[in-house]
């Protein structure tokens, strides 16, 4: 254990850096806007940096254990302590919220949403990179549930303030969507602990005891628990927060809750409910598994009903994420890396999907389909990252969406002995099926936003259909708006293609680490 | 023995007490209330320490009475606020905050 | 002739431990003194008056603090009728520490107001000072007699502004209902004492016990009642938003955090050392009060354009936070955690409520309004203040990692510790009104952060000092108590009573 | 026993780099297409001398191996069944299941290898020419690059997941390719219409992957010790591994519903014309050898899955040769009735792939193979000749009756090609179609398809039937519309989809003097692909003995029992008693595919072939010519009506009268079989057929998608706006809603407050007393 322990330190470090720099920008005057930038983007760099430092100290021969582990008195008079430790689910996600970070603050360089005020804008930025990081890290339930709602407010302001029209419903919707699952999480929490004797909230204790307690008694805890992160995931019946959320948010705070708040949720899944109540888990899968597919076909139905590329991309997480969960509920290793490698993925594509929706809607002023048309003629380099995103989230071979989505349709068709095999192979032809959809929504999309011609109003002028190679250049005369990617949208946006066809090739780099690691949670739910 | 017609006493007071504070518009008449259900009260101390042959009861009902008086002083001037300020003293329309 | 008669009842001076009674001692001191010198003072020098009043609570703190040090174990006066024991200490703490910062919250606003300065301060020094005797009391007599001692004056100030009719019928309505009650309180008392023949707790909790006569249940209800009035739990509320509302704010502080707190000592007392017997009459019963008290606190909250309004009906939910534990003190071994508990939520709920009154003050003082549209914006033009109401309200929303969620936690905590199915669904009822009560925080902080300042005017809000200090302590504070929990914890898990069940 | 009796008589097969570095034939193209991306639009030639250096040098390293790979094949014994090349790395591992990556090498992939490489470097070379000027020139280069990297490495495909790879990134690339032309919504909705329906097809494969994986893995694992995804070892398992009926056959069926997508079968063939809205050369790619022949090669590549899975030669009829035989007849019959040249060739292209099919399905693996080897020549050189036509003589029109005619005197070298791809088409002796295409017909009869074979007789006439109705229209006749020089204006549309991509200089040529012949980039591809078309059938030509079949020696693989290990397991026998039949099976001649055997392992089914009879081959012919010579003589009745020469002729010259009459009497027999057989039962059946398609089929198609759209909208606005959220937003309103209920407590009224609080006190004393005493 000498050996995990080592280093102990990288993770609060790479945790709380962000507060620091919050510190530091809470003395710097409004009015320095561009230091304010500055600081943040320094903070945020400085955070990954730890977090690659993180990276190479990792063991990876020894993924499936916890790592770097840290443990001291927090809260001793509940029992809760302040223990982290880090395994080869939790880095990836860890390492793509300090990314995702940086890569918004360098977005946000150049893109403050209205009504500017860049302090508290990207103070608020930092402070959800802490929440987030120490999700991932925690291993105390209570730290856990900490994290969990401290990306709340942060999240709940920059769609409220910095949101579009109908802002202030969307993030109350929002708060008190995800704060409902919470509540009841935390009881569910507290059940557990004193089912299990009432001795630790250290999550490697409860998953330890967790098996012990009565079935009936695991189900109704299992119950609080799914509440609490189907919301968060969301799964079906749970999800309507999601759309409006992701379209009121600014461009950042939607890459953020598309690329790793979701993962919130069916990182609890995978971390703590199920490996904590076994026989529990056992009894939800199939429901899991039915409300996933209903997500999956339901998303679908939703994109193609859109007529607003967010609001159809904020859709699509909802069916990506049932893909998730189904890899989830076949509660076998093979499904639930492919959960993992989809949780990456999707952070990754729809992360970069809403990028690409933000400076669309900068550059026409809105994102209504039907009006858009012939990007690639105004915007080629954007329209074609567009094209790009689109394939890879529709899970074409060779980019990282479909080691998300194929493992987990394969891994349907044997669940784990125990589970009906027939529900769940009824549930991979579904899923199937929603590949097809998600093919049909997504270039449904690419096909009337980024082919033909542009609209007259947004200066595609109809008048020279025998067009010539110049078009653009003039188009961009009369309208200054519509300009191709800027330097800072290539930086921030660079990071995110490269990984995309990384781990679409070379989807080992992911499945080494999460293998053991899931193997080690499986071997609880004795799979 | 003695004790229940007292009690039986004491119960009637406190219920008169409570019909007048509930029925009562006229501050001055609730407040006359009150003094009757702390009466009954003092009754019921009485009567059991008459019974029990303990001194708390007596010494309960002296702190009574002395924190009553204070209480009625306390209640006729702010009654008299009342009245300074509205020229009535009648508490229904003390109704200005509500919902 | 006297001697005889002393000689026949063979009377003796009862030995007093001065050391243990220190801080009551010094504030009574500190009355006197502000009373005195009221006399004396010019008018334009009054503010002395809130120094001394200050420097009294402050000084009343030595003692206690020397006390705490003190390894003499739990003192006890008046043959146990008096006792100095941890929880006393610790809530006379509270209490001391919350009436400095209700102090520096009023300072100014006395000040600035056209009415007698001293009276103030001693009508406020004599309700601390009862609130103190209430946490030591041991007996009935005394415990009444605290009680009274800090309504009395607590009526005439909620009344304080006298000229104003909303501020008169504040204090006519808080006083007709409080007296009601608490002769009702005092009826239940009589028959106790007639139970038990004797009006010392200990005494009680061995005869109210086993069998529950009809006499012995209406006593145990009506002395639930009357202390379910002062932390007005529903239905026994409908005095609090009035009175809150009419009110000066300080005095709303004041009683919403003070006086509740005072409420919640003397049930807790009674519960655990008087009638721990009559569990099975007043579980049931304050579960429901419990159950009660969040809902209707809550929805009725959420529909308040006033903010102290709102406030007050906040309280009131928070009220029921702090009772749902005592649904199930009485079950398996939960009785200590559920006491830790309590105490755990008074101590962040004082800081918290305190600091929301602090940031109403200040507002106020420039939109002279108690409306909730008057906070429009405010974090565009204040951000300070702004960023710490939110702090404020998300700790009072119990969001972490802010003071209110580790009493939120701890509530649960303790009801599910027991682990009844009542405290279960108790528990759910309160996860599901967390959820509500951020619909109306949400809705302060949505006024701040994304609404337009109202009629544009976005000059700067002078805040005094007193109140940037009083905004410094308790923001302060909840943030400390939200990030190391352990502390506000451990105060709870120390106030243990000397002499009670599970204690 | 028989172990080492077949070690001794096997032969140590020799290899080669080419061999074992086949797996590098795909990542050329493939670093090809990342740097035409990134650096293309700077190199000299706009990045098209990358795609075509790949694109060759993937072609001889294809060549190389296949060298290497008949040197094997003569090095070996007879009768021994020669290991493919295979080599495999982990590409990645997850819960146990290990995933590889790598190749698979022999006789089949080799074949569609060259294949592919070879007309993909020819189309490139064409396509300079062809797209010269357009705007997006890089950027077709590229997807046409990636497009062949995509089949190649289906191609050398190790296992199913980097099969399936391959097989997407075709799918994308066709997107791109098809949709080259954008700013046309015709072309956008195509290139989505084409990738949609694939897609949906690949629900079949992903299924039936996952199917097959979970079934077989275990098996393979612990008898090959590959993985389930392995081709090998599926094709193993499917013959030895006795599966369980019920998964192979729907593993199969999953499988061969994925082919009916890719290879535009019946019924999910209309994508297909619409592709033809992309470039001609990447029509030309996508229907002769890459895209389109995936499904079929998957069908081959997987055979013995297929054979065990759908009862091949087990049965007088399974679903391969159905879907098969109706593609023939169907797509032959609209293609009849088609205007625009390259639809006719789309359909004919169906149609092919119909035979294909029905080859398969019906046992003749290797002619069905050979058909593929041969078609993608005559088809490329059809597809490229019409291009050469739009491109130099009808500006970019395909309209056969309006921008056509008369052709051939302008055009002679595109006429000549045309002419002999025609006939290859068609199957007309000595040309490749003749071999391949009769072969399977021949196959399919003698393997007892009698029916099929019937159908495949049908599909021959009707081929060269439309085949010379096309060629008559275009290539004979008088010039019409662009062919005539006419203005533009007639045809805008053909114009608008067209005109802004290619370099004005280039087109204004045509304006100035009318159609000509195009020059060397364009017609030396089709002469290459001409000789082909006319000698691409020796190859395995069955008529000239023995001697002659170098595919079925070099191709197909030996469907011997391989004695590399020994299994327990012993195996029923279809029909034949099990006991007897594990006895015989276990002979080194024992019967693969007819019944496990007891030892040793069945890699390929074991099929026969049809001894080719000259008489079967003249009746084929004859039926061939026929259709040409009925087509002809209707074309020119239909076409160019010429009747009033022949009365000025009269009117001049008595002598000719009978001639005339001869004339004239012909003419009532061309009427009767113009007027009487055409119209009256060709066309209406050909419309009709049509017209189901149009409205039928594609519609379903089409509308598929729209009511999907209805259905999304119809839930989204009442299920997910109404109930779901509609119930989270009315929990709102009912806690607003009971604080109005709760606010007459709050009456302001102090005397209520204090009736309520007693009332509650008394209330609760009652309860509690009556409950606890």
């Amino acid at each position: 254990m000498d050996i995990l322990r080592d280093h102990n330190w990288v993770l609060s470090v790479g945790t709380f850096l962000p507060l620091a720099g919050v510190l530091v920008m809470l003395f710097i005057p409004k009015a320095e806007e561009q230091l304010q930038k500055a600081v943040a983007l320094i903070t945020a760099l400085a955070t990954l940096g730890v977090g690659v430092y993180t990276l190479t100290l990792f063991n990876y021969d020894r993924a499936g254990e916890m790592q770097f582990v840290a443990q001291t008195n927090w809260i001793s008079v509940i029992k809760s302590t302040y223990y982290i430790g880090i395994d080869g689910i939790s880095l990836p996600l860890y390492i793509l919220s300090m990314v995702i970070t940086v890569l918004v603050m360098i977005y946000s360089w150049d893109h403050i949403p209205s009504p500017g005020n860049p302090k508290a804008f990207l103070m608020l930025m930092l402070v959800l990179q802490t929440g987030m990081a120490g999700t991932f890290i925690s291993q105390d339930l209570i730290l856990f549930f900490v994290f969990f709602e401290l990306v709340l407010l942060p999240m709940y302001f920059m769609i409220g303030v910095w949101g579009g029209e109908n802002r202030q419903y969307a993030s109350l919707k929002f708060f008190l969507y995800t704060m409902f699952g919470s509540a009841l999480m935390l009881v569910a929490f507290l059940a557990l602990f004193f089912k299990t004797g009432a001795e630790s909230f250290a999550i490697p204790y409860l998953v330890e005891n967790g098996g012990a307690i009565a079935k009936n008694t695991q189900v109704w805890i299992f119950a609080g628990m799914f509440i609490g992160f189907a919301v968060k995931v969301p799964m079906f019946p749970f999800h309507t927060w999601l759309p409006d959320a992701h379209t009121q948010a600014p461009t950042q705070g939607s890459v953020i809750l598309a690329a790793v708040l979701l993962k919130l949720g069916t990182y609890g899944f995978i971390r703590i409910a199920i490996p904590m109540l076994p026989d529990a888990a056992m009894e939800w899968a199939p429901y899991i598994g039915l409300l996933s597919v209903i997500g999956i076909i339901y998303g679908a139905l939703g994109c193609l009903a859109q007529t607003d590329m967010k609001r159809l991309i904020a859709f699509s997480s909802v069916a990506h994420m049932g893909f998730v969960m189904l890899g989830i509920s076949t509660l076998t290793s093979f499904g639930m890396n492919a959960a993992v490698f989809g949780m990456v993925a999707h952070g990754l594509i729809t992360g970069m999907l809403f990028f690409v929706a933000g400076s669309v809607k900068e550059r026409y002023h809105t994102l209504e389909i039907a009006r858009l048309s012939g990007m690639l003629k105004q915007v080629p380099h954007l329209a074609w990252i567009l094209g790009f995103c689109v394939m890879a989230s529709l899970g074409l071979p060779g980019l990282a969406g479909f080691w998300g989505e194929f493992p987990a349709i394969l891994s349907a068709y044997s669940p784990m002995e125990g589970l009906s095999e027939t529900t769940f192979r009824i549930y991979m032809v579904i899923a199937a099926m929603g590949t097809v959809l998600a093919a049909a929504y997504l270039l449904w999309l690419f096909q009337r936003t980024a082919f033909g011609e542009p609209t007259a109003e947004f200066g595609g002028s109809t008048s020279d259909a025998h067009g010539h190679d110049d078009h653009s250049d003039h188009d961009d005369a009369h309208h200054s708006d519509i300009h191709d990617v800027t330097i800072y949208e290539w930086v921030a946006w660079t990071p995110l293609l490269i990984g995309i066809v990384l781990f679409g090739v070379m989807p080992n780099l992911l499945f080494k680490l999460i293998d053991p690691a899931v193997a080690a949670i499986v071997t609880q739910i004795g799979g | 023995m003695l004790v229940n017609q007292f009690l039986i006493l004491a119960a009637v007071l406190f219920c008169i007490g409570v019909y007048g504070v509930i029925a009562r518009r006229n501050a001055v008449m609730v407040l006359m209330s009150i003094e009757l259900i702390l009466n009954s009260v003092n009754i019921n101390f009485l009567a059991f320490a008459l019974r029990n042959g303990s001194v708390d009861g007596h010494v309960f009902a002296l702190y009574i009475i002395a924190v009553a008086a204070a209480e009625v002083g306390v209640g006729l001037a702010l009654v008299l606020l009342v009245y300074r300020n509205r020229k009535s003293i009648a508490l229904d329309e003390l109704s200005e905050m509500k919902g | 002739m006297l001697s005889t008669l002393f000689a026949a009842a063979d009377w003796a001076a009862p030995t007093i431990d001065y050391h243990a009674i220190a801080p009551e001692i010094i504030v009574a001191a500190g009355i006197c003194v502000v009373l005195l010198a009221d006399l004396f003072i010019a008018d334009r020098s009054k503010w002395l008056l809130s120094t001394v009043a200050g420097f009294t609570l402050l000084g009343a703190f030595i003692p206690v603090l020397t006390l705490a040090l003190s390894d003499g174990g739990p003192r006890s006066l008046f043959d146990g009728r008096y006792a100095i024991d941890d929880f006393s200490l610790v809530l006379k703490g509270l209490f001391l520490l919350s009436a400095y910062v209700i102090v520096l919250l009023s300072t100014t606003h006395i000040e600035e107001g056209d009415y007698y300065q001293g009276e103030y301060w001693v009508l406020m020094l004599s309700s601390i000072l009862g609130m103190m005797m209430m946490t030591s009391s041991r007996d009935l007599i005394s415990i009444f007699v605290a009680l009274e001692f800090l309504s009395i004056p607590a009526y005439m100030l909620a009344a304080w502004r006298k000229r104003d009719a909303k501020s008169n019928e504040a204090g006519v309505k808080y006083f007709l209902l409080g007296v009601f009650a608490s002769a009702v309180m005092l009826y239940g008392m009589s028959l106790l004492y007639g139970v038990a023949n004797s009006t010392l707790l200990s005494d009680l909790a061995s005869e109210i016990s086993g069998d529950l006569t009809a006499i012995r249940v209406l006593a145990v209800v009506f002395v639930v009642v009357g202390f379910a009035f002062k932390v007005s739990a529903v239905p026994f509320h409908t005095w609090a938003p009035d009175t809150y509302e009419g009110a000066p704010t300080p005095v709303t502080a004041f009683l919403s955090v003070a006086s509740k707190a005072a409420g919640f000592v003397a049930l807790v007392t009674v519960l655990y050392v008087a009638v721990p017997g009559a569990a099975d009459v007043w579980q049931p019963l304050i579960w429901v009060l419990a159950a009660l008290t969040m809902t209707v606190g809550n929805v009725m909250a959420l529909r308040q354009t006033n903010i102290v309004r709102m406030l007050a009906y906040s309280s009131i939910a928070q009220g029921g936070f702090i009772l749902m534990p005592l649904a199930v003190a009485a079950e398996g071994n939960s009785s200590a955690a559920v006491l830790r508990s309590v105490v755990t939520y008074l101590i962040v709920y004082a800081a918290t409520n305190l600091g929301m009154f602090g940031i109403i003050l200040a507002v106020s003082r420039k939109t002279r309004s108690g409306e909730l549209a008057s906070f429009g914006g405010l974090f565009s033009y204040a951000p300070g203040l702004g960023a710490l109401a939110t702090i404020f309200l998300a700790s009072l929303a119990g969001i972490p990692p802010l003071a209110g969620w580790i009493g939120k936690f701890s509530a649960f905590q303790a009801v599910l510790e027991a682990g009844t199915t009542w405290g279960y669904v108790l528990a759910v009822i309160g996860a599901v009104n967390s959820v509500i009560a951020f619909g109306y925080y949400g809705n302060v902080m949505r006024e701040m952060w994304m609404r337009p300042v109202p009629n544009g005017d976005t000059s700067a809000i002078a805040t005094p000092a007193p109140l940037k200090l009083a905004l410094g302590i308790t923001g302060l504070a909840t943030l400390a108590l939200g990030i190391l929990p352990g502390v506000a914890l451990h105060f709870g898990d120390i106030a243990v009573f000397s002499s009670a069940f599970g204690g | 026993m028989f172990a080492e009796a077949s070690t001794v008589a096997d032969k140590a097969l020799s290899s080669g780099w080419f061999l074992e570095h086949a797996f590098i034939i795909p990542i050329i193209p493939a670093v090809a297409f990342a740097l035409i991306i990134f650096f293309g639009k700077k190199l000299p030639m706009k990045g098209s001398e990358l795609g075509i250096l790949s694109m060759l040098a993937s072609l001889v390293f294809s060549v190389g191996a296949a060298l290497q790979w008949i040197s094997r094949v003569n090095g070996a014994a007879k009768e021994q069944y020669v290991e493919p090349v295979i080599r495999s790395w982990t590409w990645w591992d997850s819960g146990g299941f290990e995933f590889g990556i790598g190749q698979h090498i022999d006789g089949l992939s080799l074949t569609i290898l060259v294949v592919v490489a070879f007309i993909s470097s020819l189309v490139q070379i064409y396509s300079l020419e062809y797209l010269r000027g357009d705007r997006r020139y890089t950027h077709f280069f590229a997807s046409l690059t990636l497009f062949s990297a995509g089949m190649l490495n289906m191609v050398v495909a190790e296992n199913m997941i980097q099969l399936i790879l391959g097989w997407e990134i075709m799918g994308l690339c066709s997107f791109m390719l098809i949709g080259h032309w954008w700013e046309e919504g015709a072309n956008s909705r195509a290139a989505l219409k084409a990738f949609f329906t694939t897609r949906t097809g690949d629900i079949g494969l992903l299924v039936g992957t996952s199917v097959l994986f979970f079934s077989a893995n275990s098996w393979t694992q612990e008898n090959l010790g590959v993985s389930g995804f392995s081709i090998r070892g599926l094709s193993a398992w499917a013959l030895t591994g006795d599966p369980s009926h019920a998964a192979i056959t729907v593993g199969a069926v999953a499988l061969f519903i994925a082919c009916i997508g890719k290879s535009g079968q019946f019924p999910l063939h209309t994508w297909l014309p619409d592709a033809m809205a992309g470039p001609t050369p990447v029509s030309s790619l996508l229907h002769s050898s890459t895209m389109v022949v995936a499904g079929v090669f998957l069908v081959g590549r997987l055979y013995p899955v297929f054979f065990e899975g759908m009862n091949i030669l087990g049965s007088g009829v399974n679903l391969i040769t159905v879907i098969g035989g109706i593609t023939i007849v169907v797509a032959a019959a609209l293609a009849f009735v088609q205007t625009d040249i390259k639809k006719v060739l789309a359909y004919s292209t169906v149609s092919q792939l119909g035979y294909m099919m029905m080859g398969l399905g019906a046992g003749a693996w290797l002619p069905a193979v050979f058909h593929i080897f041969t078609h993608a020549f005559f088809k490329a050189c059809l597809f490229l000749a019409a291009g050469s036509i739009s491109h130099s003589a009808s500006h970019h029109s395909f309209e056969m009756k309006k921008d056509m005619g008369g052709l051939r005197k302008f055009m002679p070298i595109t006429f000549t090609t045309w002419v002999i791809s025609t006939l290859a088409l068609c199957g007309v002796f000595p040309f490749a179609g003749f071999f391949s295409k009769d072969e399977i017909i021949d196959n399919v009869g003698h393997n007892g398809y009698t029916v099929f074979m019937v159908v495949g007789l049908v599909g021959a006439f009707m081929t060269a039937a439309y085949m010379t109705r096309a060629t008559y229209l275009t290539f004979f006749g008088e010039p019409r519309g662009a062919s005539a020089g006419e203005s533009h204006d007639d045809h805008g549309d053909a114009h608008a989809t067209h005109d802004p991509h290619d370099a004005h200089d280039s087109h204004d040529a045509h304006a100035s003097h009318g159609p000509h012949e195009s020059n060397l980039l364009i017609t030396v591809p089709l002469m290459i692909l001409a000789t082909l078309a006319l000698s691409a059938g020796l190859f395995n030509a069955t008529p000239f003995g023995k001697s002659w079949e170098r595919m079925a020696k070099w191709v197909e693989p030996s469907s011997v029992v391989v004695e590399d290990m020994a299994r327990a397991s012993v195996g029923e026998t279809r029909g034949a008693p099990s006991a007897i039949a594990a006895e015989e099976s276990a002979h080194k001649d024992s019967v693969c595919g007819t019944s496990t055997p007891a030892t040793g392992i069945c890699y390929a089914p074991q099929l026969q072939h049809a001894p080719f009879k000259w008489a079967k081959g003249a009746m084929s012919v004859f039926i061939v010519l026929m259709g040409m010579l009925i087509s002809w003589l209707i074309s020119v009745q239909m076409y160019t009506k010429k009747s009033g020469f022949f009365v000025g002729l009269t009117s001049r010259n008595k002598v000719l009268a009978l001639g005339y009459r001869f004339l004239v009497n012909k003419y009532y027999l061309d009427h009767l079989y113009e007027k009487v057989i055409v119209h009256g039962i060709a066309h209406p059946i050909a419309k009709a057929a049509y017209w189901v398609n149009q409205n039928i089929l594609d519609g379903i198609v089409n509308s598929a998608g729209l009511v999907t759209r209805r259905v999304a909208g119809w839930v989204y606005r009442n299920v997910d706006q109404r109930v779901v959220d509609g119930a989270v937003n009315g929990s709102g309103a009912v806690a607003r809603g009971t604080g109005n209920v709760l606010r007459p407590v709050q009456s302001g009224k102090v005397s209520q407050y204090g009736a309520l609080l007693f009332a509650a006190a008394a209330v609760a004393g009652l309860v509690l007393i009556i409950v606890n005493t």
